[in-house]
């Protein structure tokens, strides 16, 4: 079975090369047939080999496949290899299993588009790189699908290019994510200068005999894997992409720009957690940044009337909770919430997908309303997500997201204050969110007569994947049931080999032991309880009993209100601080340095070689016998150097 | 003076008078003929070197290929002795034109007698009547020479490829009227282009 | 018993007159059997000390000179078959399209 | 050494005659055999059976006027027909005839001279046959002189490399140049007396031989650069008299020799039992000749195209297989 491992990646490549190559020649239901097999096939494969990982003794968990040498140069040496493990069988369900559910529903939400083929060319271009990069078995291969899959989200935020504001939010997130990029290079060098490798086994093992502990370089490694992954994951400061992305489909939003792509940074990060529990320093900052993101873009999220910004500043708040998590070192909790966080992030993007696909692609919320009695399914789904995300007792998104604040509290590298911020974002995500359903589903309805006359459910390809993301969103999270609940916890079990070194899981293991915290724990987990429960009912005052109050609210803070409707102004300041420096500077090496200077030189070259030239040319006659003279006279000077000379 | 010394004189005088009128002559068919009188004569040094396989090939490759090949080129293009071809160069080419040729043999004459050369080469019948017969050639093409004599048939398929490919006249383009060989006195249409 | 100076001489002389051939001829069809002559006079040399060594190597050589010839005549008549077809003569000073 | 010059010189006297009397009676054999084919009679008033018939011809081309064209390029006008006559009479020099005599005490090899690249310098010497055509079509200021020698040229050129890679498979078999050898090898083991003799070993490329030597010789049904029903004469449509002879005594010169080394080649040369071996080399010389006028007699003629593309794209594959398939089996024999 193992053997099979990499038609995982292949299939959605062979869909990609089918859809692409063929491109406008298949008719639709061939596309959507190629793209949603492919892709399926490839979620079935991986759960089969997910099995036959997990009856593997938990020691040996691990299928690694080498296809071939890639590159051989010298004491460099990559293979094209892929590994399965923990880890990368948890990404790959996920990548595989929400990304067929988001292909089906793309067959219903993309029907009308001319661009069909390309548009699903692109999708399965994208699963592949983005299993690619989960199951690489080294940094540069992993580098390869992170570029994969910064290209596929570059093209599919510009999937209608055709619109200026699409084509510049793709280029925005793909020079963003280069300056992350870059980053992880350099830290990429950093690790093969030192360890003389990029296989990941090699580097977890090797490390920590090759760095010291704590020291400079590893920190600055671990930095700058972490800026890749600021970039990739929308983080402070490079997060000011993943808004404008909201211009591509939203399916491509849910997909790419919630559920998998933009994990990948976390997922980097759990996959290096050997090198980043050595380098204290570099963990703290993953921390901080993670959970100022999350409580920054969850306060953005407050003042937005695009419903799918709401969603996109929402995915910035909890990837930076995923990071928060890895920045205290659970790693397993990190990514328990990334797959959770897939679930029914997807679900709530789909959902919106679906409202704004009644709503005849409007997008504005103060335009919704009351549309719960016309979209009963969309409203269900998008509810139990909603109440997924809020972190309501028994639903996925408290189990991760409790998790995460109780590593963060007691964790050795946690502290009370990064547990607050994260308490704070949790009560804000509940009322950004049930603002979102309020202003959408309840109260009056807003929109005009025409939109109002066209608005219908969604058809079956988008509510089947709907649906079987909430129950998901519903039962996702019972693998990960934390220990006070007198469970295993499977998830961290699963995970164990793979995200912790074995000294800090006797420590967790020791802290569960101990129970001595159990009282600490149960508090603060009520205390989040409580209060999104009280932020969902503020939500319900402020936007559905009285709309009134909340606009008196806004003009008392309209200040505040302004603030963060501008998203605290953070793309001003870089367009002042780095985009206008540069457009200046690339100005003046146009304008001077280029046509002045350059232009200059190679022009005068040129007035001075024609001017030689029009003399010169007297020489070229064109004669070929004159020619011949020339060279056989050529000829007997050498012959006449080698003799006498 | 042995036998051999006149055989080399005669022919080596045959060889220089059939270049010599090789180049005087107007007319191309003629300089054919002078020049494959010279190669005959080649040939016969040639194989009073010892060289008889050479010698026969020789003659078989350009006489009976290669200069064919140039007749055939001559009679197809129709090519007459022409006074265009033959008028007088200006004096100042004229003169570089015979004075870097001579300076060239002048230098090559120092070479030549300057050197200290290897020992004197015997006649047509050497110690080794093996010498220069096919056998030996062609041992030695097939097996120190390999590489090369196969990068040589490469090239002359290469050469056959882009033979065909230049000669070969666009089927599009109208075909131009062949003068026709009883027009004795053709004029060369100047085509230069401006 | 021939001094293999003499060989060496006659080659000369055979190299000279091509080169003088090549550049007087103004008959591309002459100027081109020049050439051959020239390098039948290089062929010559190597006959002459392979002779004089007592090795066959240099008739290798001469055997690939040949057909290396044999190749350049091809390609070299069917090129002066293509540019008589456009000038109409086989002057080579009227093939003066290398000046530009 | 004066006596080897002398019978050397005696020699080539013999074959020389010898050659000019069988080129004359080929004449008279080629029109008494197609007459016949043809249900004629043919010559029958010089001499018995018309067998003066061939002096006839000679004394009246001699005695007819040199008529010498306007416009004639007159040095390669002149040239031509004797360029075409030597070459074919110098492929005798290396043709075995006999495997030798004891006159006045000297043993005389059978052959004028024992070249031991006789192969080769058959080859140059057919190569060099083109030219007396080419020179008579490009002096001759005539149309069909030119396409005939245009034809010719192309012709000879293509089938050459056919003719000489159908001899490659004996020379692979025979591992020499050397035709005396080449004979000596075919002599007979056994009561099979042309068991040894190379048409055996060799079926397709004898073939071979066959084809690309008429080609080569310009005959029937390959006879385009003279095809007289379109260019008149060919290439010597403008010589008459002694010079016309000259061409004509040549081509049937050239028949013979390619029928002479065909002989030596494929047919075993002088081997053969109970006769003298002169006579078994001219019996198959014949045969060779006679194959030349029965075709003649039977094909009609090739059109041009249609001659280049069986030069090209029959006989030059068949040629290659054929040398191919006999070094593969050499070598898997191991001989």
């Amino acid at each position: 079975m193992s053997e099979y491992l990499f038609w995982i990646p292949l299939l959605p490549l062979l869909g990609f090369l089918i859809n692409g190559l063929l491109l406008g020649k298949l008719p639709r239901p061939v596309v959507s047939a190629v793209a949603c097999v492919s892709v399926g096939l490839s979620f079935v494969l991986s759960l089969l080999l997910f099995f036959e990982l997990r009856s593997l003794p938990p020691a040996a968990r691990e299928i690694e496949q080498v296809l071939f040498t890639w590159i051989a140069a010298g004491s460099f040496h990559v293979d094209i290899a892929f590994l399965l493990d923990p880890l990368s069988a948890v990404m790959i369900l996920v990548v595989t299993g929400v990304g067929f559910l988001i292909h089906v529903y793309s067959t219903g939400y993309m029907h009308h588009d001319k661009d069909f083929g390309r548009y699903f060319a692109y999708l399965n271009l994208f699963t592949f790189s983005m299993l690619t990069l989960v199951l690489a078995n080294n940094f540069l291969l992993m580098f390869v699908g992170w570029e994969g899959v910064g290209l596929c989200s570059y093209l599919l935020i510009g999937f209608w290019f055709h619109k200026k504001s699409a084509s510049d939010a793709g280029k925005k997130a793909f020079i963003v994510n280069r300056i992350g990029d870059f980053g992880f290079l350099l830290g990429m060098f950093i690790i093969f200068w030192q360890v003389g490798s990029l296989e990941f086994k090699t580097v977890m093992e090797q490390a920590p005999a090759m760095f010291v502990a704590g020291g400079g370089l590893i920190t600055a490694a671990c930095l700058l894997l972490f800026v890749g992954a600021t970039g990739k994951s929308a983080q402070i400061p490079l997060y000011v992409w993943l808004p404008d992305a909201m211009e591509g489909p939203t399916p491509v939003s849910a997909l790419i720009h919630a559920a998998t792509m933009v994990t990948a940074g976390v997922y980097m990060i759990a996959r290096s957690s050997v090198l980043y529990m050595m380098a204290p320093d570099a963990l703290m900052v993953v921390a901080i940044i993670g959970a100022a993101t999350a409580f920054f873009a969850a306060t953005i999220g407050l003042a937005q009337n695009d419903i799918k910004r709401v969603l996109a500043y929402s995915t910035v708040s909890q990837l930076g909770y995923m990071f928060l998590a890895c920045g205290v070192a659970a790693f397993g909790a990190g990514i328990f919430h990334l797959m959770t966080h897939a679930f029914f992030k997807a679900l709530l993007f789909l959902a919106a997908g679906s409202v704004i696909h009644a709503m005849s692609e409007k997008q504005d919320m103060r335009e919704m309303g009351g549309l719960k009695k016309y979209l009963p399914i969309t409203y269900m789904t998008m509810l139990i997500a909603t109440l997924a995300i809020a972190g309501i007792p028994g639903l996925s998104g408290f189990f991760s997201k409790d998790e995460i604040l109780w590593k963060a509290f007691s964790s050795q590298h946690g502290h009370w204050l990064l547990w607050l911020v994260g308490f704070i974002t949790a009560g804000l995500t509940a009322f950004y969110m049930f603002r979102l359903i309020y202003m959408t589903f309840h109260g009056k309805e807003r929109m005009d007569e025409h939109t109002r006359s066209h608005i219908h459910e969604s058809p079956r390809s988008m509510t089947v994947p709907l649906m079987a993301l909430a129950v998901l969103s519903v039962i996702g999270g019972y693998i990960g049931m934390p220990h006070i609940f007198g469970v295993t916890n499977y998830f961290e079990e699963w995970l164990a080999p793979v995200v912790h070194g074995p000294g800090h899981q006797a420590a967790s293991h020791a802290l569960a032991a101990a129970g001595a915290d159990t009282s600490m724990e149960w508090a603060l987990m009520a205390a989040s309880v409580i209060l999104v429960i009280i932020a969902i009912f503020v939500a319900r005052h402020f936007y559905n009993k009285k709309p009134e109050a909340a606009t008196a609210m806004a003009e008392k803070m309209s200040g505040m209100k302004t603030l963060l409707a501008n998203k605290y102004y953070v793309d001003e300041f870089y367009g002042a601080t780095v985009v206008r420096p540069i457009v200046n500077g690339s100005l003046f090496l146009w304008k001077f340095v280029d046509v002045v200077i350059i232009d200059g030189t190679i022009n005068g070259l040129a007035v001075i070689s024609r001017d030689i030239s029009e003399v010169l040319r007297y020489v070229q006659g064109g004669k070929v016998r004159n020619y011949a003279t020339v060279f056989v006279a050529g000829v007997i000077v050498l012959v006449a150097y080698f003799i006498f000379g | 003076m042995t036998l051999d010394y006149a055989i080399f004189l005669i022919s080596a005088a045959v060889a220089v008078f059939g270049a010599t009128m090789m180049i005087m002559q107007r007319n191309p068919v003629a300089s054919v003929l002078y020049l494959i009188l010279s190669l005959v004569a080649q040939a016969v040094v040639y194989v009073q070197l010892g060289a008889l396989f050479l010698g026969a090939i020789l003659i078989v490759v350009y006489a009976g290929a290669i200069l064919v090949l140039f007749l055939f080129v001559i009679m197809l293009l129709n090519l007459r002795s022409n006074p265009e071809l033959s008028a007088s160069l200006p004096p100042l080419g004229w003169f570089t034109k015979v004075a870097v040729p001579v300076l060239m043999v002048v230098e090559l004459y120092f070479v030549v007698d300057r050197v200290i050369w290897p020992p004197v080469p015997t006649g047509i019948v050497g110690k080794n009547p093996d010498f220069g017969s096919v056998e030996t050639v062609a041992t030695m093409m097939f097996t120190d020479y390999m590489y090369p004599l196969q990068l040589t048939g490469v090239l002359l398929l290469v050469a056959v490829v882009g033979a065909v490919v230049i000669a070969r006249r666009e089927s599009a383009e109208p075909r131009k009227t062949t003068a026709s060989p009883d027009n004795r006195n053709e004029q060369p249409i100047d085509t230069v282009a401006g | 018993m021939v001094p293999i100076h003499a060989y060496l001489m006659l080659a000369m002389i055979l190299f000279g007159i091509g080169a003088f051939g090549v550049l007087v001829s103004r008959n591309v069809i002459v100027m081109f059997m020049s050439v051959e002559l020239m390098l039948n006079a290089a062929n010559l040399v190597l006959i002459a000390f392979s002779r004089a060594l007592g090795v066959v190597d240099g008739h290798v050589f001469v055997f690939l000179v040949l057909a290396v010839a044999a190749a350049e005549a091809a390609v070299g008549l069917a090129m002066i078959i293509t540019i008589y077809r456009n000038r109409e003569t086989i002057n080579i000073d009227r093939y003066n399209l290398l000046k530009w | 050494m004066l006596e080897m010059i002398l019978i050397t010189a005696v020699k080539v006297f013999m074959v020389l005659s010898a050659v000019l009397t069988a080129c004359a009676y080929s004449t008279y054999l080629e029109r008494k055999v197609v007459a016949h084919m043809q249900h004629r009679v043919g010559p029958l008033y010089a001499g018995p059976y018309g067998l003066l018939q061939p002096l006839a011809d000679a004394v009246k081309l001699a005695f007819k006027e040199d008529l010498v064209p306007d416009n004639v390029e007159r040095v390669t006008y002149a040239l031509a027909p004797v360029a075409s006559f030597v070459p074919a009479i110098l492929i005798f020099a290396v043709v075995p005839f006999s495997n030798g005599f004891t006159w006045f005490g000297y043993d005389i090899p059978g052959v004028i001279s024992d070249l031991n690249i006789g192969v080769l310098y058959i080859f140059a010497m057919t190569s060099l046959g083109v030219y007396g055509i080419v020179l008579a079509g490009w002096s001759s200021p005539s149309k069909y002189s030119m396409m005939g020698a245009i034809r010719s040229s192309a012709q000879m050129i293509s089938y050459e490399i056919s003719y000489g890679l159908s001899i490659i498979g004996i020379l692979i078999i025979g591992n020499t140049l050397s035709l005396t050898e080449i004979v000596a090898q075919q002599a007979a083991e056994s009561w099979v007396f042309f068991g040894n003799w190379y048409i055996v070993k060799q079926p397709l490329g004898f073939l071979l031989y066959i084809t690309c030597a008429i080609a080569e010789t310009n005959r029937a049904p390959f006879d385009l650069p003279e095809a007289e029903s379109e260019l008149v004469g060919g290439y010597h449509t403008e010589y008459s008299s002694m010079r016309f002879s000259m061409f004509f005594i040549a081509e049937y010169a050239y028949m013979l020799g390619v029928a002479a080394v065909g002989a030596t080649l494929f047919l075993g040369g002088w081997n053969g039992p109970f006769l003298p071996p002169v006579i078994w080399f001219l019996i198959k010389v014949f045969l060779f000749m006679f194959l030349y006028i029965w075709l003649r007699a039977t094909f009609p003629r090739f059109r041009y195209d249609q001659l280049m593309q069986f030069g090209w794209k029959v006989l030059f594959p068949l040629a290659i297989a054929n040398t191919m398939g006999t070094a593969v089996w050499v070598v898997l024999s191991g001989q």
